[in-house]
């Protein structure tokens, strides 16, 4: 480097400069022990956890809060935070929901939501899981989202025996540990992945034509490898062509390469997995290039966020996603309109997939602590596993909340979704929906 | 004085990308002999040194160092052959005290560090720098820093010894000093060749001269012949 | 695979490319100008991206006509970055201006989540909105101008560069800093020039890619690697090498992900970015 | 003088050792355990990257690879043999010396930036074969198993047992590079980093000693990476082949000192605390004002103390009065005036 160079010509007699050096070093001096003495308090000061309320419940809450993914960590708090204030009646809730009475066993302790940021890494979350049980001396852990981190944070969980309980991580493989401590409410990717061939069989017999070619287009973490996996075993299980198979780096700065793959295997069907912004590029590419499958299966996540149609406009009409929640359905279930109000008055925004399951999961919890009448470990857990909660009691368009002997919710459905008129409406199962499927999907400039 | 030279260089050139820097230099130095290296600038002096060295591979010619080829050798191999080097710019470890500078050039020979400090404290005493030898090489002046490299050069126990502008910017006690400190080298049997332009550091204790000029050698003799060789009087003449 | 197809990636690569070759233009010049790497260029990029954003919400102003103003907020920014962390590094050793640097990376990431939240945004549309066919071959209407963008202003620095005073100046001290103090050139003043100049580079390259790419705090993490691979194979300091290099990557990137296979597509450029510098240890028109 | 600076630095260091040892009688609490084990993995990490990129100079970006190494070996040895990672780690370690050599040897022609470029493309590429690869597991990542616990399985229910362990592992670290600084070697290398030509001159192989130095830290690094494998039970692509793991890395020893035997540990103590601390009380705002926190501290350190919080330090100590040595590096001069 040239500076250090002329920096370092040989200088006779350095102790010239020395009251000026000396000045600048104890100006330099303080500021880094100022630094230091901050770093040492905030040392001491970890896991000295703050004066608590006598009747408080803790319970702690991980959600990737910043990072790539802070979008949907903000939202996800803010759905929990909901929960959090209908349990502790600082909101009046609407009649029959779960937890929606408060914690009457508990002698109206209020819950306390205490909040760790993963920042999207395995490691964080572990650390920080193990900061909430051991410092915030949380009653039992929610989150994490992306499917990595649940699988070390609940690791620790199970090591101290405490609950976790998982509201929102899809990989199938979270509740095939056979944890003793790991609960999960919502239902799997081996599920999601089964209905989109019974959904394309079905608009198979409902249109009359072969969509029997599938492209498979998934990002390259967890979630998008093991759903190519249960992808490519379910297509030959049930007799489907993969005409092509991308497994593509996340956070991409051009999906070109993949999306003229895709192209020039002309599939009838685009099966993708995708976080926020790989869905929007990769959507932004598809109409750039021209590419137009006869119908574009969304594995929920980036497609599903609050942000993708408020960005894609008319470009995000008639994707088709699958979803585990839909505003539509507060037809058939009075109670997710009204509890969406209430998100809706609180954060400006509606409920969506992954707050709703967040919202849900809060909830289930605290039915369960309730139900418990203690806040010792062995007492919520047995009453996770007797929770039997009627799909009346949610926002969900389940059957029900029960968990199975891995921890997983036995009663969990999925709903197909399309976007139309820059709404998702539920179209399938065929029975629950509430509008007929627009098919082909459009071309991209007859909108 | 052993009669099988030390060091002989046979029609010895060097190009750069078509830039010819040496051409067809032969001469021959013996042990313990001085030999100035003298020329006008860009004359190739440096050069010549870095295919000596070991920093340059020779486009044509051979380097034999006590008869054996040692042509193309990288600079490590150079130095374990017994060939040590100064360089025109210092070039000291400035993370480093003077004597853990010289410690680095002891510890060619051997890899104890105790004993790579008691050769260092020997070379360092032998430049007349014992008193510096806690300094942090950087704090040092210039023309002890140049003593420094030469201390440096001579812990690794070479046979001969490249000076590269040792006396620039000295003045006139320092020479002296420093043509005092060349001819003790001579003393301890080493031989050395020197680039210099501070003609009355170098003329009194050299034993033969070498002048380059447009990188050839134009003459090879006593200091007493060269001053006398019109060819060497027109190239400083016509510089 | 036909002829179209080749065309039509070649095509994709080429127009990528060009934007990569603007995003790393500035950090290549900043570089050649002082020897420091700068790990915050893919947050001026972001920042760049923001200002048009919300030039475009509150002010109803199209991106491309904003570019002008993106480029000067960026500029001052640049500046700014210089006189408050920079200059204060200028004599560390190259790990603590990586440090630096590094530092200002997550801060920039950390103040854009605080100011404008960690959703993603989008331009839904602009001047240069819908797509080109020329035949069989297709592209975005926005990545054309973008790329011309591209073009136009690294021509606009190359002349900059060598047919100004101010720019030759600032050229001279890219060369020979000591020289060229000698000869009366404030040193200062060149540096923080050329952080300004870098800089609104990128916000011109986050204004062109704002109107096709979703806009987020950290999406220059995006555009980070790509930016510095671009510049190691050009060389560093190298204008034209970054220019050369960037269409090189893009179209690598594009050409080896439809061949070989888009997960690689990363791996696969890097791999060309090792071969080179093997062969070639300063990239492909490092000064020596 | 020798002598007493001596024994008095070997008191010091025993009297750190026991201070490091009885901690934990002090800190019970298991996540306070956890943040101290954080500090002492992130240490030995410093530690092993001063070893090539302080003492040598030669700056990698890319020590994530040998992290990657490590971490993968010793579990898949695990998985796949059933073996101890009394056996696996230093196998993990072997591996990464030998893809160091095969690394180093073509890298080391590079300089700079440029190698710092080099061994970051290097790491990424081993990260996208790695997701790629069903072998390992690919993104799905590695769990290791829960069923078997203890001392010669290395998998602990307390937290006690780990913290000891990564004592011990820093331990290790700090003594191998204690050792190459008083030898020949760290002479070399020191030599290699300030003048590489001069260094040639009297005798040293840049090529031999910097793969010296490379394969060192990578077999340190690797163990580093084993530990965290044991300790995490889980590991992917993304948690210990990534470009932000080699970046931390590298923080962890510029924030301390570079080319200082115990700087990367001060550095580790700093910057985990600064960011534990700033996630811990700001994370959960979701507002980014634990990163503000964090890169402003970093800055500051930049900014205030270039040469890291043990050379300012070191210059305090030069500037004082009675402070009298005017070592360029501190504990270098044992010379006898």
């Amino acid at each position: 480097m040239r500076f250090a160079d002329a920096n370092s010509e040989p200088t006779g007699t350095p102790s010239t400069s020395r009251p000026v050096t000396r000045r600048r070093t104890m100006a330099r001096l303080l500021g880094v022990a100022a630094l230091l003495a901050t770093t040492a308090l905030g040392g001491l000061g970890i896991g000295a956890a703050p004066a608590r309320a006598e009747d408080e419940i803790r319970i702690g809450v991980i959600y990737p809060l910043t990072g790539a993914a802070a979008s949907t960590g903000v939202e996800l708090k803010a759905a929990a935070e909901l929960a959090a204030a209908i349990i502790n009646k600082e909101i009046p809730a609407p009649a029959g929901l779960v937890a929606g009475v408060g914690m009457p066993h508990m002698k109206g302790a209020k819950i306390r939501l205490v909040f760790g940021d993963h920042q999207g890494n395995p490691q964080v979350g572990a650390t920080e899981a193990e900061r909430l049980i051991t410092s915030e001396k949380v009653a039992a852990l929610a989150g994490a989202y992306f499917s990595n981190v649940t699988a070390t944070a609940s690791q620790v969980a199970e090591r101290y025996g405490v609950p976790f309980l998982n509201g929102e991580s899809s990989s199938a493989t979270l509740t095939q540990r056979h944890f003793k401590w790991f609960f999960r409410t919502t239902p799997h990717d081996d599920l999601f992945v089964t209905n989109f061939f019974t959904f394309l069989e079905d608009m198979e017999k409902k249109t009359g034509d072969k969509l029997r070619t599938v492209g498979l287009f998934n990002e390259n973490t967890l979630w998008g490898n093991e759903t190519t996996k249960l992808q490519v075993k379910l297509a030959a299980d049930r007799k489907f062509d993969i005409a092509e198979k991308i497994v593509y780096p996340a956070k991409t700065t051009q999906m070109t390469s993949e999306v003229q793959r895709l192209k020039a295997s002309k599939p009838a069907v685009i099966m993708q997995s995708s976080y926020l912004g790989d869905a929007i590029l990769s959507m932004k590419t598809y109409k750039e290039l021209g590419f137009l499958p006869k119908m574009l299966l969304a594995n929920d996540a980036g497609f599903n966020d609050s942000e993708f149609l408020k960005t894609m406009g008319k470009d995000g009409e008639f994707v088709i996603s699958r979803e585990v929640w839909a505003l539509d359905q507060a037809d058939r279930n009075p109670l997710i309109r009204q509890v969406n109000d209430l998100m809706k008055q609180r954060s400006g925004v509606d409920f969506n997939g992954n707050s709703a399951r967040a919202f849900t999961a809060i909830a289930v919890l605290a039915d369960a602590i309730d139900r418990a009448g203690a806040t010792t470990p062995d007492a919520i857990r047995k009453a996770l596993q007797e929770t039997d909660i009627p799909a009346t009691g949610l926002i969900m368009p389940w059957k029900g909340v029960k968990f199975d002997a891995d921890g997983q919710n036995e009663l969990g459905q999925g709903l197909i979704v399309q976007v139309q008129n820059g709404q998702y409406a539920t179209v399938w199962p065929f029975d629950v929906a509430t509008k007929p499927v627009v098919y082909p999907m459009p071309a991209w400039d007859g909108r | 004085m052993n009669t099988a030279p030390l060091l002989a260089v046979d029609g010895l050139g060097k190009a750069f990308q078509g830039l010819v820097a040496n051409r067809d230099i032969s001469f021959t130095v013996h042990h313990g002999e001085i030999i100035g290296l003298i020329g006008p600038n860009g004359a190739g002096k440096t050069t010549l040194f870095n295919c000596l060295a070991g920093f340059h591979t020779p486009t044509s010619g051979r380097i034999a160092f006590e008869g054996r080829d040692v042509t193309g050798s990288t600079p490590e191999a150079a130095a374990a052959l017994g060939i040590a080097r100064t360089f025109q710019i210092v070039r000291i470890f400035q993370s480093m005290s003077a004597l853990e500078n010289v410690m680095v050039g002891a510890m060619l020979r051997n890899k104890r560090v105790a004993a790579a400090r008691e050769r260092a404290e020997a070379e360092l005493s032998f430049v007349g720098l014992s008193h510096r030898a806690a300094v942090p090489a950087g704090d040092l002046t210039v023309s002890e820093q140049k003593r420094l490299e030469v201390a440096r050069a001579l812990a690794t126990e070479p046979k001969l010894i490249l000076l590269d502008e040792v006396m620039a910017g000295l003045n006139p006690t320092e020479v002296r000093e420093a043509s005092a400190l060349v001819h003790r080298i001579h003393l301890r049997g080493i031989a050395s060749i020197i680039v210099e332009h501070v003609m009355e550091g170098i003329m009194p204790i050299a034993h033969r001269m070498l002048v380059l000029d447009y990188g050839a050698k134009i003459a090879d003799g006593t200091p007493a012949e060269i001053a006398e060789n019109p060819a060497v009087i027109a190239a400083y003449l016509g510089e | 695979m036909t002829a179209d197809i080749l065309i039509q990636v070649l095509v994709s690569g080429l127009l990528i490319g060009l934007i990569y070759a603007l995003v790393a233009v500035g950090l290549t010049l900043i570089f050649g100008v002082m020897d420091i790497v700068n790990f915050a260029h893919g947050e001026f990029l972001m920042l760049g991206m923001y200002a048009s954003f919300w030039a475009f919400v509150l002010f109803a102003i199209d991106p491309i006509v904003a570019l002008p103003m993106t480029a000067l907020l960026l500029f001052a920014v640049g500046v700014i970055v210089y006189q408050t962390v920079i200059r204060r590094i200028l004599k560390a050793p190259m790990l603590s201006q990586i440090f630096a640097t590094f530092g200002l990376m997550i801060l920039l990431r950390g103040l854009a989540q605080f100011f404008w939240k960690p959703d993603h945004r989008l331009i839904p549309h602009s001047l240069v909105s819908g797509n080109i066919a020329l035949g069989p071959v297709q592209f975005g209407l926005p990545q054309f101008v973008a790329a011309l963008g591209a073009i136009g202003v690294t021509g606009a620095l190359w002349v900059f560069l060598h047919r100004t005073r101010l720019g030759t100046a600032l050229e001279a001290t890219a060369i020979d800093r000591e020289a060229a103090t000698l000869m009366g050139i404030d040193g200062q003043k060149m540096f923080a020039l050329a952080w300004g100049i870098g800089a609104a580079c990128a916000g011109l390259a986050g204004g062109l890619i704002a109107t096709f790419f979703p806009i987020f705090p950290e999406v220059g993490a995006n555009f980070i690697l790509i930016a510095f691979v671009v510049v190691v194979l050009g060389g560093f300091g190298s204008i034209t090498g970054a220019f050369l290099a960037g269409i090189i990557v893009g179209l690598i990137e594009v050409l080896g992900g439809f061949l070989v296979g888009p997960e690689y597509k990363t791996a696969i450029v890097l791999s060309l970015l090792l071969i080179v510098l093997l062969v070639r240890p300063r990239g492909l028109l490092g000064k020596a | 003088m020798t002598t007493m600076t001596q024994t008095r630095k070997a008191a010091a260091a025993a009297g750190l050792l026991a201070l490091a040892a009885l901690l934990p009688l002090a800190v019970t609490e298991p996540s306070q355990q956890n943040f101290l084990i954080l500090i002492l993995m992130g240490a030995q990490l410093g530690v092993a990257w001063n070893i090539v990129g302080g003492y040598a100079g030669q700056v990698s970006l890319g020590h994530a690879v040998f992290y990657g190494i490590g971490a993968y070996a010793s579990t898949m040895l695990l998985l796949t043999l059933g073996l101890s990672p009394w056996i696996g780690a230093p196998v993990g370690g072997l591996v990464a010396v030998l893809f160091a050599l095969a690394m180093g040897w073509p890298c080391f022609r590079l300089k700079g930036h440029y190698f710092a470029m080099a061994t970051i493309a290097v790491a990424e590429i081993v990260q996208v074969l790695v997701t790629n690869s069903d072998l390992l597991e690919g993104a799905v990542g590695l769990t290791l198993p829960m069923d078997r616990g203890g001392l010669g399985w290395l998998i602990f229910l307390s937290k006690l047992p780990y913290y000891y362990v990564a004592l011990g592992l820093l331990v290790l670290t700090v003594l191998a590079s204690w050792a190459i600084e008083r030898s020949h070697i760290g002479y070399y290398f020191r030599a290699i980093k300030d003048e590489p030509e001069a260094a040639r001159a009297l005798g040293v192989s840049l090529t031999r000693y910097k793969l010296i130095a490379l394969s060192v830290s990578a077999f340190l690094t690797a163990l580093g990476g084993s530990f965290y494998a044991q300790k995490e039970m889980f590991i992917d692509p993304g948690s210990v082949l990534a470009t932000s793991v080699s970046i931390k890395i590298a923080l962890i020893a510029i924030l301390g000192g570079v080319g200082r035997l115990l700087g990367p540990v001060l550095g580790a103590v700093i910057l985990i605390t600064i960011e534990e601390y700033s996630r811990t009380l700001f994370g959960s705002t979701g507002s980014g004002t634990d990163m503000i926190i964090y890169a402003t501290m970093i800055i500051l350190v930049a900014v205030f103390s270039p040469s890291g919080v043990l050379g300012l330090l070191g210059d305090l100590r030069r500037h004082l009065p009675g402070g009298g040595r005017t070592a360029a590096e501190p504990g270098k001069m044992e010379a006898r005036p």
